[in-house]
C-alpha cells in the first residue's frame, strides 16, 4: 500500500525541490543565539546532497525540521510542493517520506534483534504480517544482513549498528533519506560500503542529503552542496561551484579538498606550462 | 555527594541476600502463597500503567529507562568484604514520581531481569520478592510521601518515604523468611527477631541512606 | 559487569529447539522440584546438567561456578538457620532441637538440630530449582522468551517494556563499563575514599545519560513513525526435536513417579 | 612529587623503547577469536606513532594493555624496558605514566565543571591541595580552557569536550599519550586546533601514540606507523616505508593516501616525462 503511495507521489509531484525551506526560524528554549536563522534552501528532487559546515551550524537542527520532529517558530516547509501541515497523519505520512538516520546508531536502534529493529517502522504504520514477513528479509539481504537477523543489536560492530539503522530507514522506502555523519568513526572498508550501498539507494531513486564534515567525499560524491554557517545558507551549488569560493569558505574555516584543488591545476595546464612549473605548483598544494 | 558516599560504604558490606530471597529458598507453600498475594497488586499496577502510557505513550521509553538505570545500579560489581553486590532499591523515588501502582509494574520487571540475566533472586521466590520490594515498599513510600506533603516540606517528606520504603521491603523479607522457616522455640516470631536483628546491623544506616541519596536524586532531577 | 550469560545463549547448542518447548520443560522441572523429595530433587538437578553441559554444551567451568555462587548464597545464610538463641530461663524447652550450645549472659545460643534439617532441605531445593531456572538462562535468549511472551497472549504494555529494558539495559551497561573504564585510566579507585567519590561520579553521570537518552530516544522513535506503540516483528525458523522431546517428557515421567516411589 | 619522578624516569631510561608487547595475547571472555594475538611491537620514544587498521584489528585492545587496565593472557609488556609488574603500586605508577585518551569524551569526562574534571587525576595521585591549585590553571591556560574553567561540561561543544578529556590526561603529564581516534565527528577547524596542540605536546618531550582511520592525517604527521591486522602487527615503518607497500595494504583494506602517491609520482618525474603523460597518471590517482 505504501509502496503505491510513493510511486503515485513521485509522478504526481512534476516539481523540482522534494523539500523547501522558506525563511525558516528556530531556536532551542533556553538559548539567545537561533539554531536555524531565516533559512531558505531547496533540496532538488532525485540528487546527492551535502551539507557541510562547522559543528553547530544548525545541520542536525535542519533534519529535525525536514523529518517534522520540530516546527519551525517562524516561516513554513513544504515537502513535495505541498505545507507541511503539523496533525498527526500528514506527520506520520511525511515521516515514511523523509527517513533520518542519526548520528550515533546507539540512539535509534530500541530493539532487540536486527530483525525486529529494522520491522519496527513497518509494524507502527500498521502493515499486517504478512507484508513485513515479505518485506523485511528483502531488506536484510539488500543490506548483507540476513546472517545478522537474529543477532542482538548490542552484540554488533558499530560499523553494523550504522547498517542496521540505515536499514531501519529504508525499509520503509522514503523519497528522502537524511544522514548525519554517517562514515564517522567507520573505518575505510566499511566506508567504501556504505558508499555502495548509498550509490544503490540513489540509482533506486531516493534523494539523499548528508551532513557530513569529510570534504574530499563531497568532492567525489554529491551532485549538490550546501554550506551552512550559524544557521544560515551561506552558499550552494554543485561541488565546482563551491569549491571555487576558496576565500568564502576559508572565513568558515573550511578548506578545499585536496582533490578539487589538483583537478582545477590540470585543468589550467596548457602548452606553455613547463613539467618544472607543474611539478611546484603540486608540491605547494600538497604542503 | 556526601550522602552517596556513606551510602557506598555502607551498602558495599551488606550482603546483596538481604534484599532478595534466592531461587529455591521458599518451600513451595510459601512460593505460592507470595505469587498468589503479589499478582492482585501486580494486575492492578499493569492496568494503571496502560492508562498512564495510552495518554503518553513516550512515558514507556522513560520507563524502561528508569527500569534498566536501576538494574545497572545493581550489577555493577561493587567488590565487598561479603564478595556480594548490594544495590540501592530505588523504589521509593519511582514511588514518589510515578506512583505506587506504576513501580509495583516496573519493580517486577526488574527482578524479573535481575533473575533471568544476572541468576540473582529466581522464578519461584519472584513473588516473595515482587510483594516485599515492588508492592509493599512503594505503597509505603507513596503514603507517606503524600501525607507529609502536607508539612510543606517536601524534601523531608522525600527522605521519609523513601527511607522507610526500604525499611519496610526488609522487614517483609524477614517475615517471609520467619514463616518459612520458623525456629523450634518461638516459632515465627523468635525466628522473625532473628533474621530480623541479622539485617538490622546493615538495613538501618542503609534505609537512612536510601533516604539521603533519593533526595540527592531528586535534586539532580531538578536540574532537567 | 560483564553479561556473559545473555552471550553463551546466543551460541548453545539447542537454540534450534523452539523457545516455547525450553521454557515449558523449564517450568515442569521447577514444578517437580518444588513438589518433590530431596532425592528426586537432586536428580533433577543431576539431569539438568547434562542438559546444560551435554546437550547445550555450555562449558563445565562456567556452569559449575554458576551453581556454586547458588551454593554460597546458601552457604552465607545457614547460620541464621543453624543458630538459634532462647533466654537460660527457657533452655529446657528447646532440650529436644539443641544439638550443643553455650551461655552468654542470660542468654543460651545454641545449635538447632531443626536448621540443619532445614538448611539440607533448602540444598536439595535450591540445587533442583537452580539448574532449571540456569537451563532457560543458557538455553534460551531473552529476544525468544520475549517473543514466546507475545505469542502466549501477554498484555502488550509488559511486552513492549521488556523490549525497551532489555535494550536499554545493554546501553546503559556498556555505558558504566566505559565510564569505569576510563576512571581507572586515570588511577580513579586507588584509594578507598576516591573509590567512593569516583563511584557516586559514575553514578552520576550514568544518571545524567539515561536522562539524555530519554530525550533522543523520544526523537529517534517519532522519526521512525512511533504510534504510541512499541511493537515489532520477527521471523519463526525453529525446529522441534523429536529425541529430545521424548527424553524430556519420558525424564519428566519418571520424575514424577519417582517421587511417589520415595 | 610525580613530576620529579617523570623528569628522573626520563633521564635514567636510556633505551629507545618506551614500550615493549613481547608476544601478547589476549581474549575477550565469551569470544572465540582473540583481540590481539601473538603481539610483538615497540614503541620508540619520543616520536609521533600512529596505528592503522580496520574497526576491529585490536586498536582499542592495543591501548588498554598498554595502560595497564587489560593484562596480557600470554606474553608480557615492558614499560621503560621494566616488565610490567600488575600489582597496585605499579599500575598506579604507570597509568601516570602512560595517559590514554578515549574515542568518544562522553565516556572519559565525569566531573561536572570543566577544572574538577581536569584535576581528577590529580586527586586521585593524593597530591596536595596546593599542587593542584597551581597545576590545574596552568594546564586550563595551556589549553585556552581558562574562560571554560568553571562552565559544566554538558554545556561544552564536541571540540571543547574532546580538548578537556585530553588536559585531563595531559595534566598528568605522562610519558606516552595514547589517542584513539581524536580527528572523529570533528570539523575541519578543531582538527587544526588538535594538530597545533598535539605539535606542543610532542615538542614538550610526550610520545605520542594515535589510532586513526585518517591516512591523509597519518602520512603528514606520523613518524612511524604500525599496521594491525587481527590483532597482528602486519607493517611498521615510517609512512613512506608503509605506504609503499600497496599490496599488502590492499589486502587489509588500507588504502594509500592521495597526498603520498603524488608525492612519489612527482618523485619519479624525470627530463623525458611529457606534460602529457603527468597529467594522465595523475588524473589515474585522481580517480
Amino acid at each position: 500500500m505504501y509502496v503505491i503511495n510513493q510511486v503515485t507521489n513521485a509522478e504526481n509531484n512534476m516539481s523540482q525541490w522534494l523539500v523547501e525551506f522558506q525563511d525558516v526560524y528556530y531556536t532551542y528554549p533556553g538559548t539567545n543565539q537561533p539554531a536555524i536563522a531565516n533559512l531558505t534552501l531547496r533540496i532538488p528532487q532525485g540528487k546527492r546532497c551535502a551539507v557541510i559546515g562547522q559543528n553547530g551550524c544548525g545541520k542536525t537542527t535542519l533534519f529535525l525540521l525536514a523529518n517534522g520532529l520540530y516546527k519551525p517558530q517562524q516561516g513554513g516547509i513544504c515537502y513535495g510542493g505541498k505545507r507541511i501541515n503539523y496533525n498527526r497523519n500528514s506527520l506520520i505520512e511525511l515521516r515514511q517520506q523523509v527517513g533520518l538516520v542519526f548520528q550515533n546508531p546507539e540512539q535509534q536502534l530500541i530493539a532487540s534483534t536486527v530483525e525486529e529493529d529494522i520491522s519496527y517502522g513497518l509494524c507502527n504504520l500498521g502493515l499486517s504480517g504478512k507484508a513485513i514477513s515479505k518485506r523485511v528479509p528483502q531488506v536484510l539481504d539488500q543490506f548483507e544482513l540476513t546472517s545478522f537477523a537474529k543477532k542482538p543489536v548490542h552484540q554488533l560492530s558499530l560499523g553494523q549498528k550504522k547498517l542496521v539503522s540505515l536499514a531501519g530507514v529504508m525499509v520503509l522506502q522514503p523519497s528522502l533519506l537524511l544522514l548525519d555523519e554517517p562514515t564517522a568513526y567507520l573505518d575505510p572498508l566499511h566506508t567504501r560500503q556504505l558508499a555502495q550501498t548509498l550509490a544503490t539507494i540513489h540509482t533506486e531513486g531516493t534523494t539523499i542529503l548528508m551532513a557530513t564534515h569529510d570534504l574530499e567525499w563531497v568532492d567525489r560524491w554529491a551532485d549538490w552542496v550546501f554550506v551552512l554557517n550559524r544557521g544560515k545558507l551561506l552558499l550552494e551549488g554543485t561541488p565546482k561551484d563551491v569549491f571555487t569560493q576558496g576565500d568564502l569558505l576559508n572565513k568558515v574555516k573550511l578548506s578545499i579538498p585536496l582533490r578539487f584543488q589538483l583537478s582545477s591545476l590540470l585543468d589550467e595546464v596548457n602548452q606553455s606550462t613547463t613539467i618544472e612549473q607543474l611539478k611546484t605548483k603540486i608540491l605547494q598544494i600538497l604542503d | 555527594m556526601a550522602g552517596l558516599s556513606v551510602y557506598l560504604v555502607v551498602g558495599a558490606a551488606t550482603s546483596a541476600q538481604a534484599m532478595h530471597i534466592a531461587e529455591g529458598f521458599l518451600p513451595v507453600q510459601w512460593a505460592a502463597f507470595w505469587w498468589i498475594l503479589a499478582l492482585p497488586f501486580f494486575l492492578f499496577g499493569l492496568r494503571s500503567l496502560s492508562r498512564i502510557t495510552k495518554e503518553h505513550p513516550e512515558i514507556k521509553l522513560l520507563l524502561a529507562l528508569v527500569g534498566s538505570f536501576t538494574f545497572v545500579l545493581s550489577a555493577l560489581k561493587i567488590p565487598s568484604v561479603t564478595g556480594s553486590a548490594s544495590h540501592p532499591t530505588g523504589t521509593g523515588l519511582g514511588a514518589i514520581l510515578f506512583g505506587a501502582s506504576v513501580m509495583a509494574v516496573l519493580g517486577s520487571l526488574v527482578l524479573l531481569f535481575q533473575a533471568l540475566l544476572l541468576a540473582h533472586g529466581g522464578l519461584t521466590t519472584l513473588g516473595a520478592n515482587m510483594f516485599s520490594m515492588a508492592i509493599a515498599g512503594p505503597l509505603i513510600a507513596y503514603g507517606v510521601y503524600h501525607l507529609l506533603l502536607k508539612t510543606g516540606n517536601q524534601k523531608l517528606a522525600i527522605f521519609i518515604a523513601s527511607a522507610l520504603a526500604n525499611l519496610l521491603t526488609y522487614i517483609i523479607t524477614s517475615i517471609q523468611l520467619a514463616l518459612a522457616f520458623p525456629a523450634a522455640s518461638g516459632g515465627v516470631l523468635a525466628a522473625f527477631l532473628k533474621f530480623a536483628g541479622i539485617f538490622a546491623l546493615t538495613q538501618v544506616p542503609l534505609a537512612i541512606i536510601e533516604g539521603l541519596l533519593t533526595v540527592l536524586v531528586w535534586n539532580w532531577l531538578q536540574e532537567y | 559487569m560483564h553479561l556473559w550469560l545473555d552471550n553463551l545463549s546466543y551460541n548453545n547448542r539447542l537454540r534450534q529447539l523452539p523457545p516455547e518447548h525450553k521454557l515449558g520443560f523449564a517450568l515442569v522441572g521447577l514444578t517437580i522440584a518444588l513438589i518433590s523429595h530431596p532425592p528426586v530433587q537432586i536428580a533433577i538437578a543431576l539431569w539438568m546438567s547434562v542438559w546444560i553441559v551435554g546437550y547445550a554444551r555450555i562449558p563445565f567451568n562456567i556452569y559449575g561456578g554458576m551453581l556454586s555462587l547458588a551454593i554460597g548464597f546458601w552457604v552465607t545464610s545457614i547460620p541464621a538457620l543453624l543458630i538459634s538463641g532462647v533466654a537460660v530461663s527457657a533452655r529446657a524447652s528447646i532440650q529436644a532441637d539443641a544439638l550443643s550450645g553455650l551461655t552468654i549472659g542470660s542468654y543460651y545460643l545454641y545449635l538447632s538440630y531443626q536448621g540443619f534439617v532445614q538448611a539440607g532441605l533448602i540444598f536439595a531445593r535450591t540445587l533442583a530449582t537452580v539448574s532449571c531456572l540456569y537451563f532457560v538462562l543458557f538455553t534460551t535468549p531473552f529476544t525468544e522468551l520475549l517473543q514466546v511472551l507475545r505469542r502466549i497472549g501477554c498484555p502488550v504494555v509488559l511486552t513492549e517494556l521488556l523490549l525497551l529494558m532489555y535494550r536499554f539495559i545493554f546501553l546503559l551497561l556498556s555505558t558504566a563499563r566505559e565510564l569505569w573504564i576510563a576512571q581507572q585510566s586515570r588511577n580513579g579507585y586507588r584509594t578507598r575514599q576516591r573509590w567512593i567519590y569516583s563511584l557516586s561520579l559514575l553514578i552520576r553521570q550514568l544518571f545524567q545519560k539515561t536522562m539524555k537518552h530519554y530525550q533522543q530516544f523520544v526523537l529517534s522513535t517519532a522519526a521512525r513513525g512511533f504510534n504510541g506503540q512499541f511493537r515489532v516483528w520477527s521471523s519463526q525458523s525453529y525446529q522441534a526435536s523429536q529425541r529430545y522431546t521424548l527424553e524430556a517428557s519420558l525424564g519428566c515421567l519418571v520424575l514424577v513417579i519417582g517421587n511417589f516411589l520415595f
